[in-house]
């Protein structure tokens, strides 16, 4: 069980900020296919993975990063700060 | 709020002051001989900006920021850091955020805000959106700020 | 002092303001995206520094100072500048000077900065006397100031 | 008729911020020359050029720079502002 958190547009595309997933997936890039094959909304989210960004835990990571022991996974698009 | 040996992150909602964070940050600083600030500002290019809101990722943001600072700080030796960045509303000419920086000479301080600009805009978790006249829309990063990171 | 489109000079013994000037400096810059500040503070190394006297050549001052600020404007698109120098004595912890350059963007404000330090460094006609336990001296020119203007 | 100005270390080794000076001379150089050759102070002052630098009209120049018009002249150590 993990928390996937949702940031700007690809909030907006999936329609929530945050849910709870049960997931045996080994890493981001197969937990994107899962999410992918649930519904039209996540496919279209994740669509063009070089338009996203990936944290683990709280630190930016890349797509195969693993997922064991991980409590939270956030996609988000390239950040715009400053 | 982190606050380290000469490092101080803030991550707010609410407007900051400016003048009187930059006199606080470079009063008495009797063995640092350079303050360099950097504020950015909500800027209205076409005159038909109505606002902007920041998302950010709470709990990432200021670890992302503090880890950001502290590198910073020991790469070119600084006396102290400080760094703040609002999210939520705000409208044209309203100041985003504020990095400052103390060094015994004007290279490191100068070198040390640049460093930080350029990671904050890429690295730390904001997304901007931008609402005109005519809708709203994300703020698309552009390649040059990642380009930007190389030089580092 | 000299005003001009968006460029202020002045030349004071009095000491200045800086979280004032700061904030006035970048207050409804709703054009300009990026605001940078730098500021110069007596540093007592040694602990040992009593205070500093700065000697300046009046008239040439103003009119190197307008020059460097003037030709910094032009170069980045620089929507205001603002420079701030003093002269006469002044103790550890005081602000020298400051620089203030306000951009569309951050490249621009921060490059124009460094610029007018690095000019002012060495082009403006400033000589610092330092007052310490051991007597008083005349601060040597560095040869990497006058290096630093290669890069412009 | 010209006055000629000395600032920092300058001022102090040859004692005096400014005087006015009577001189034919056609270039900064050949005006160096004849201040040296008044008294020991100038000529102390003036003993290694790589050390000053000269303003003429409160414009920065060099010392092969013509005198001709001119209403002052400064001589001084490096700048060091900022």
């Amino acid at each position: 069980m993990m928390d996937v958190l949702y940031f700007a547009w690809v909030r907006e595309r999936i329609g929530l900020p945050k849910e709870k997933i049960e997931t045996q997936a080994a890493t981001v890039a197969a937990l994107i296919d899962e999410l992918r094959a649930r519904e039209e909304r996540y496919a279209m989210a994740f669509s063009d993975l070089s338009a996203l960004r990936v944290a683990v835990d709280q630190e930016l990571t890349d797509f195969d990063a693993p997922l064991a022991g991980v409590r939270e996974v956030a996609f988000f698009p390239p950040m715009t700060g400053g | 709020m982190a606050e380290d040996a000469g490092l101080r992150v803030v991550v707010q909602e609410e407007p900051f002051d400016f003048g009187a964070e930059a006199e606080r940050f470079a009063a008495e600083r009797s063995d640092m001989g350079a303050v360099v600030t950097f504020t950015g500002v909500v800027r209205d290019v076409t005159g038909g900006l109505e606002g902007m809101e920041i998302e950010h990722y709470p709990g990432m943001t200021e670890k992302a920021l503090a880890k950001i600072a502290a590198e910073a700080q020991a790469r070119w030796s600084l006396g102290e850091v400080l760094v703040i960045h609002r999210y939520g509303k705000m409208t044209a000419g309203e100041r985003i955020m504020m990095v400052a920086t103390a060094a015994p000479h004007r290279k490191n301080a100068f070198e040390a805000a640049e460093f930080l600009m350029d990671y904050l805009k890429s690295r730390a978790p904001f997304w901007k959106k931008e609402r005109a006249e005519g809708g709203q829309s994300w703020v698309a990063a552009k390649d040059e700020d990642e380009a930007a990171l190389d030089r580092w």
